[in-house]
C-alpha cells in the first residue's frame, strides 16, 4: 500500500519538476517549486524522516517560496530567452544521467536493514544515544552533540548568507529614483484594505509563533529542533509583514533587534562550546557543563538549539526585510 | 599557553569564527577593520604555533565534543594541512595589513562591517577545511568559505563583478553538490564519514559502481572549485572584479585549498583502495594540466588587463600544481605541495603590487599604465621581484619549485622530457608576459590621456608598500633558505604516497 | 458492536469524503475559467477535508491524534476561505473579468 | 522491494539531471537558481532513500517499544544541514540576482554579455 503510494509521489515528483523547468513564466515556475518541496517533504515522510520532512516544509515551501517571490517582485517575471545551446546541455546531461544510473546498479537493496550504511557508525548512536544524552529523538541528539560541530558550521552558513544579502543589498543604487518623502507607498501598508485576509492572518500568526516555540522545545522528544522553530517563526512574523505592512512589523521588531539575534544566536552557540575548554574538556563537549554528563549534555543541547533558532530567526526575516525594502527604496 | 597547546587545531577555525559576528556590532569606521586583522594574526599565529609542533614530528588529533572518531568529528593537523594552514592564514594577514587603504576607497564605511565579518568568516572556511578530517565536515565548511567568498567578490566597485560572482557561485554550487553526491555514494557503501576510517572500510566496495561513481563524482567537483582546466571559466572575472585585496587573498590561497581536498581525498581514500585509480588519476589530471599550463599562459599572453592577466596565469600555475601531483612520486607530489606554496608568494605579491598601482590608477589596462613605473618606481621593483619569482628565476622561491618539478619530471623517462618541454614552454610565456607589463610600466612613453594629466601620480602609501615589499623579500628569502616549506612539503608528500600500495 | 459501528461510519466519512475530492478536481478541470473552477475546487477544502479528517478521528478514537486532527481540521476551515478570497482578489486586480458564459482566463497562462 | 527501491534512485536521477539542465541551459538567472534548487533537492532524496530500512520507524527511542527498528538517523542530520545551506545558496544567489537587474535592467544572462561587450 505504502509502496504504491510512494511510486504515485514520486511520479508526480518528476513531473513538477519538468514543469518546472519548461514554464516560462516565472511566478508559477516558483509556485511548482513551493509544491515540489511539499511533495518531496512527504516523501521523506514515508521514509521515515520527520525531522527532515518538517525542515523541507517549513523551508522548501515555505520560506524558500517567499524569498523567490520577493527577488520576482524586483526582477522580472517572465524568462524572456529561454534556452541555449540545447543540444548541447542535453548530451551533457544524457551522459551524466548514464554515468549515475550505472552508479546505481550496485547499490544495496533500499531498506535492506543489513546495507553497510545500517552497520557501522548509526547502530552506536542508536545504542548510545539512551546512555550518554538520554532523550528520545536520537536525530536531535546526533545533530546536537554527536556532530555538533557541524550543526555550528550550519549556523555560521545561515549567518554568512544574511550578512552576505545585507552587504548586498545595502548597496546604492545607480541612476535609481527616489521616491519623495512624503509620499505614502503602497507595498508598505500590506493587505490593510482587505478585511479577511487581514483578520485572518492575524488570528493565524500567535498560533504559528506557539507552534514554532513548541518545535524549539519539543525537539529532544519528537520530530523538531531550532532550525525548523527559526523558520516557522520567521514565517509568522513574514505573514504580519504581508498583511500589516513592513512598518508596523519593522516598528514591532526593528533591524536592530534581528542583527542582536543573528549575533547573539552563533554567539550563544559558539559560546557554549568554548565553555567546553574553560571547563577543562574538549570544544563542544557539554558534558562538563553541570555535574552529571548526561545532564549536561541535556543543558548543552537545549541551549545550542537556542543559539540556532534566535540566528535563524534573526537571518532570515532581515533577508525577507531587506529584499522587501529594496522594492521600495 | 600549553593548556591550550591541545585545543589549537580547533582555535584555529573558532577563533576568526566568533570574531566574525562580533564585527558587525562595530560601527565606528576602521574598527571593524582593526578587529578583522588581529583576528586573522591571531589565526596567523595559531598556525606557526601548529607548524613547529608538526616540523618536531607532532600531529595534532582532536575529537571535537569528546567524541571519538568516527562516531564524533575529528579534526587533524599534519604537515599537509599545515603548509595550507601558513599560506592561508598568512594571505589573509597581509592581504588585510595592505589592503585597508584600497578597501575604504572600494567598500562604504556603512558596509565595512560586513564586508570584513565575510572576509572572517571566509577565512575561517579555509581553515576549517584544512584542519577537518570528515568528508561531510569539510563541506560545511567549504559552503561557508564559498559563500563568504560570493560576498567578498561582489564588493568590487565595478558593476561587472555581479554577473561575475553569479557564474562563480552557480558553479561553485554545483562543484559543492557533485561532491555532496559523491560523499553520499561513499557513505552509502561505507557507512562512515571520517576519512581515515573510510579509508580502511572502503577496501571490501572498491570494486563496486557506486564507489567508482563517487570517485568520479568527487574529483569533478573538487575540479570545479579549483578551477582545474578546462572548469575554470569562473575564475578570470571573479578575480579580476574582486576588490583588489580580495583577490590578493584569494589568488594566494582560494583554489589551492579546493586542491588540497581534492589531493587529500584521492590520494587516502581512493587510490590505495581503487585498482588502477593511480594510474587513471595520472591519466586524466596529466593531461588538463599540460593543456591548463600551455592555455593559460597563451591567453595571458594577448590579454591586456592586469588582473585578468594575472587571473589566466593563475589557471597556468594550477597546471603546475596538478602536474607535480600527477607524477605520484615523492619527489612530484613534493615539488607540487612546494608549488603551492611559491606560487601564493609570488601570486599574492604581484595581486599587492596591483592593489597599490589601483590606489592611484583607476584603469588596470597595460597602456593605461604606460610609463606608471616612473612614478611609482618601488611598486613596480616589488611587482618584477614578483614577477620573476613567478616566472621561475634563479634565487627566487618560483625557482626552487620548478627546479624540483623538472627533476622529478625528468625521472620519467621519455614522458618526463616532453613534461619538460612544456614547463619551459610554459615558463618562458610567463617570461612574455611579465615582460609586457615591464615594458608598458618602464619604457613606454607616459600616457598623457590617462587619468594622470598634471603627472602627479606618486607611490602608493607607504604602509602598503612596507607589506608589498615584505611579500615580495619573502620570494626572495624562499628562494634562498628554502627549508621550511621544503620541509613541510616533503613530509606531507611522504605521508601521502604513504598511502598507495 | 460499538467497534463495528465506528469503524463503518468512518469508511462512510472517508469514501463520501474522497467522492467530494474527486467532484471538486473533476470541476476544476472542466470548468470554463478561473472563478468557476475555484468554486468547484473548493467542494475539495471544504466537504472534501472535513469529512476525511473526520473519518480518520473516528479512526483514531480518543488520543492526541484527534485533538491534532480537530486542530488542523480547524485551520483548514479557516485558512482555505482566506486563500481562495486571496486568490480570487489578485485574479480581479490582473484584470481578469467574472463572466461564466466565457473562458476569460484562456490564453494568459502558459 | 527491489523494483521501488531502483525507482528511487532513478526519481533522484531524473530530478538532479532535470535541476541540472536548467541550470547550464537556461539563459534567466532566477531560472537557473530555480534549477540549483531542484538539483539540490535530489541529492536530499538520494541520502533520505539510503537512510530507510523496511519495517522501520522514525528514529525517535520511546519506552515500550517492542524490538524496534529505526531507520538511519545519520544522513537525516546530514541533510538537514544541507537543506539549510541550500536555502543560504538560494538566498544570496537572488540577492546577487536583484542587484544585477538594477545595474544592468535585466536577468537574461545574454543580455548582460552584450552590455558588457559594449
Amino acid at each position: 500500500m505504502t509502496a504504491v503510494f510512494s511510486i504515485f509521489l514520486l511520479t508526480l515528483l518528476v513531473i513538477t519538476a519538468l514543469g518546472i523547468v519548461r514554464t516560462r513564466n516565472l511566478f508559477v515556475a516558483v509556485m511548482l517549486l513551493g509544491i515540489f518541496s511539499l511533495l518531496i517533504a512527504i516523501n521523506f515522510f514515508i521514509l521515515d524522516a520527520a525531522d527532515v520532512a518538517l525542515t523541507e516544509a517549513a523551508v522548501g515551501a515555505g520560506i524558500s517560496t517567499v524569498l523567490f517571490l520577493g527577488a520576482l517582485a524586483l526582477t522580472s517575471e517572465r524568462e524572456r530567452l529561454g534556452t541555449r545551446h540545447r543540444w548541447l546541455s542535453l548530451a551533457v546531461v544524457a551522459s551524466a544521467t548514464l554515468v549515475v544510473l550505472y552508479a546505481t546498479f550496485d547499490k544495496p537493496r533500499f531498506g535492506d536493514p543489513n546495507a553497510p550504511v545500517h552497520q557501522h557508525v548509526a547502530p552506536w548512536y542508536l545504542e548510545k544515544t539512551p546512555e550518554y544524552i538520554d532523550i528520545p529523538n536520537v536525530v536531535t541528539a546526533v545533530l546536537g552533540s554527536f556532530r555538533g560541530y557541524d550543526t555550528l558550521g550550519e549556523v555560521f552558513v545561515v549567518f554568512t548568507a544574511g550578512i552576505g544579502v545585507l552587504f548586498l543589498l545595502s548597496a546604492r543604487r545607480h541612476g535609481a529614483a527616489h521616491r519623495p518623502p512624503g509620499e505614502r507607498d503602497p507595498s508598505g501598508i500590506g493587505l490593510r484594505e482587505h478585511v479577511i485576509p487581514r483578520v485572518v492572518g492575524r488570528l493565524l500568526v500567535p498560533f504559528i509563533l506557539l507552534f514554532g516555540l513548541y518545535v524549539q522545545f519539543h525537539g529532544e522528544y519528537g520530530p523538531g529542533g531550532g532550525f525548523q522553530a527559526g523558520a516557522l517563526i520567521a514565517a509568522a512574523f513574514i505573514l504580519y509583514a504581508l498583511v500589516e505592512g513592513e512598518d508596523r512589523t519593522l516598528a514591532a521588531v526593528p533591524q536592530s533587534w534581528l542583527n542582536a539575534l543573528m549575533v547573539g544566536g552563533a554567539l550563544l552557540y559558539g559560546a557554549v562550546g568554548l565553555a567546553g575548554i574553560a571547563l577543562g574538556s574538549n570544544f563542544l563537549d557539554y558534558s562538563v557543563l553541570a555535574a552529571n554528563p548526561v545532564a549536561g549534555q541535556q543543558l548543552g543541547i537545549i541551549l545550542i538549539e537556542a543559539g540556532v533558532g534566535m540566528t535563524v530567526t534573526g537571518t532570515l526575516l532581515s533577508i525577507f526585510h531587506a529584499f522587501a525594502a529594496r522594492d521600495r527604496a | 599557553m600549553t593548556g591550550l597547546n591541545a585545543h589549537l587545531p580547533a582555535l584555529q577555525v573558532v577563533v576568526p569564527l566568533l570574531i566574525a559576528p562580533l564585527l558587525i556590532l562595530l560601527r565606528p569606521r576602521g574598527l571593524a577593520w582593526a578587529a578583522a586583522t588581529a583576528a586573522s594574526a591571531m589565526a596567523f599565529a595559531i598556525a606557526v604555533q601548529m607548524t613547529v609542533g608538526v616540523l618536531d614530528g607532532q600531529e595534532y588529533r582532536y575529537a571535537l565534543g569528546g567524541w571519538s572518531a568516527p562516531y564524533g568529528i575529528e579534526l587533524l593537523v599534519d604537515s599537509f594541512s599545515a603548509l595550507l594552514l601558513l599560506i592561508v592564514t598568512g594571505a589573509s594577514t597581509l592581504a588585510l595589513l595592505a589592503g585597508k587603504a584600497s578597501l575604504d576607497s572600494e567598500i562604504e564605511p556603512r558596509r565595512q562591517p560586513l564586508f570584513y565579518s565575510a572576509w572572517l568568516l571566509a577565512l575561517a572556511g579555509l581553515a576549517g577545511i584544512l584542519v577537518a578530517a570528515d568528508a561531510f565536515n569539510i563541506f560545511v565548511f567549504m559552503e561557508i568559505s564559498s559563500l563568504a567568498s560570493y560576498v567578498l567578490v561582489a564588493g568590487g566597485p565595478d558593476r561587472r563583478a555581479l554577473p561575475a560572482v553569479f557564474k562563480y557561485l552557480l558553479m561553485g554550487t554545483i562543484g559543492a553538490t557533485f561532491y555532496l553526491i559523491g560523499v553520499g555514494l561513499v557513505y552509502m557503501m561505507t557507512g562512515t564519514l571520517n576519512l581515515a576510517d573510510m579509508e580502511l572500510r572502503i577496501h571490501e566496495v572498491a570494486d563496486q559502481k557506486p564507489i567508482l561513481v563517487a570517485a568520479g563524482f568527487i574529483t569533478v567537483g573538487l575540479a570545479l572549485k579549483a578551477a582545474v582546466f578546462p572548469l575554470h571559466v569562473w575564475l578570470p572575472n571573479a578575480y579580476t572584479y574582486a576588490p583588489h585585496a580580495v583577490s590578493a587573498f584569494f589568488a594566494a590561497c582560494a583554489t589551492k585549498v579546493a586542491l588540497y581536498v581534492l589531493l587529500r581525498f584521492d590520494f587516502v581514500v581512493f587510490q590505495q583502495n581503487l585498482t588502477g585509480h593511480e594510474e587513471q588519476f595520472a591519466a586524466y589530471l596529466m593531461p588538463l594540466a599540460v593543456l591548463a599550463i600551455l592555455f593559460g599562459s597563451a591567453v595571458a599572453l594577448f590579454e591586456s588587463n592586469l588582473k585578468r592577466l594575472l587571473a589566466y596565469s593563475s589557471v597556468a600555475q594550477i597546471g603546475y600544481i596538478l602536474l607535480g601531483a600527477s607524477l605520484l612520486s615523492i619527489g612530484g607530489v613534493s615539488a607540487s605541495l612546494l608549488h603551492m606554496f611559491n606560487h601564493a608568494l609570488a601570486k599574492g605579491a604581484l595581486f599587492l603590487a596591483v592593489m597599490a598601482i589601483a590606489t592611484r590608477y583607476s584603469q588596470l589596462d597595460l597602456q593605461h599604465l604606460a610609463g606608471a613605473a616612473k612614478r611609482m618606481p618601488w611598486t613596480f621593483s616589488a611587482l618584477v621581484v614578483a614577477g620573476l619569482s613567478l616566472i621561475g628565476v634563479p634565487g627566487t622561491a618560483g625557482f626552487i619549485s620548478k627546479w624540483y618539478l623538472v627533476a622529478a619530471a625528468l625521472e620519467e623517462g621519455v614522458l618526463g622530457m616532453a613534461l619538460v618541454a612544456v614547463i619551459v614552454v610554459g615558463s618562458l610565456m610567463a617570461v612574455v608576459y611579465i615582460w609586457r607589463i615591464v615594458e608598458a610600466a618602464w619604457f613606454a612613453p607616459a600616457d598623457k590621456s590617462a587619468d594622470d594629466p598634471g603627472g602627479s601620480v606618486r607611490e602608493a602609501p607607504a604602509a602598503m608598500l612596507a607589506i608589498l615589499w615584505l611579500a615580495a623579500l619573502a620570494n626572495v628569502y624562499f628562494g634562498i633558505a628554502t627549508g621550511l616549506p621544503r620541509e613541510l612539503a616533503t613530509a606531507a608528500a611522504i605521508s601521502l604516497m604513504g598511502h598507495l600500495p | 458492536m460499538m467497534e463495528l459501528v465506528l469503524d463503518l461510519a468512518s469508511w462512510v466519512l472517508l469514501s463520501a469524503g474522497g467522492v467530494f475530492v474527486l467532484i471538486g478536481g473533476i470541476g476544476a478541470l472542466r470548468m470554463p475559467n478561473l472563478y468557476t473552477r475555484m468554486h468547484a475546487a473548493s467542494v475539495t477544502d471544504t466537504m472534501g477535508a472535513a469529512l476525511v479528517l473526520t473519518g480518520v478521528m473516528l479512526q483514531a478514537g480518543l488520543s492526541l491524534a484527534t485533538i491534532k486532527l480537530a486542530a488542523i481540521l480547524l485551520f483548514l476551515l479557516i485558512t482555505s476561505p482566506t486563500a481562495s478570497y486571496a486568490l480570487a482578489n489578485a485574479a480581479l486586480l490582473a484584470g481578469i473579468k467574472p463572466d461564466a458564459g466565457h473562458a476569460a482566463d484562456e490564453g494568459t497562462e502558459s | 522491494m527491489e523494483l521501488l527501491g531502483l525507482y528511487h534512485y532513478w526519481v533522484f536521477v531524473v530530478l538532479l539531471m532535470t535541476g541540472f539542465y536548467a541550470v547550464v541551459a537556461k539563459v534567466n538567472l532566477i531560472k537557473k537558481l530555480i534549477g540549483v534548487s531542484l538539483f539540490q533537492s535530489a541529492v536530499f532524496l538520494l541520502y533520505i532513500t539510503m537512510s530507510k530500512v523496511s519495517g522501520g520507524t522514525a528514529p525517535i527511542v520511546l519506552p515500550g517499544m517492542v524490538d524496534p527498528l529505526y531507520s538511519n538517523p545519520l544522513p537525516q542530520v546530514l541533510i538537514l544541514t544541507a537543506i539549510v545551506v541550500g536555502i543560504s545558496t538560494t538566498a544570496l544567489g537572488l540577492g546577487i540576482a536583484v542587484r544585477i537587474k538594477e545595474e544592468y535592467g535585466t536577468t537574461e544572462e545574454h543580455e548582460i554579455q552584450e552590455i558588457d561587450r559594449r
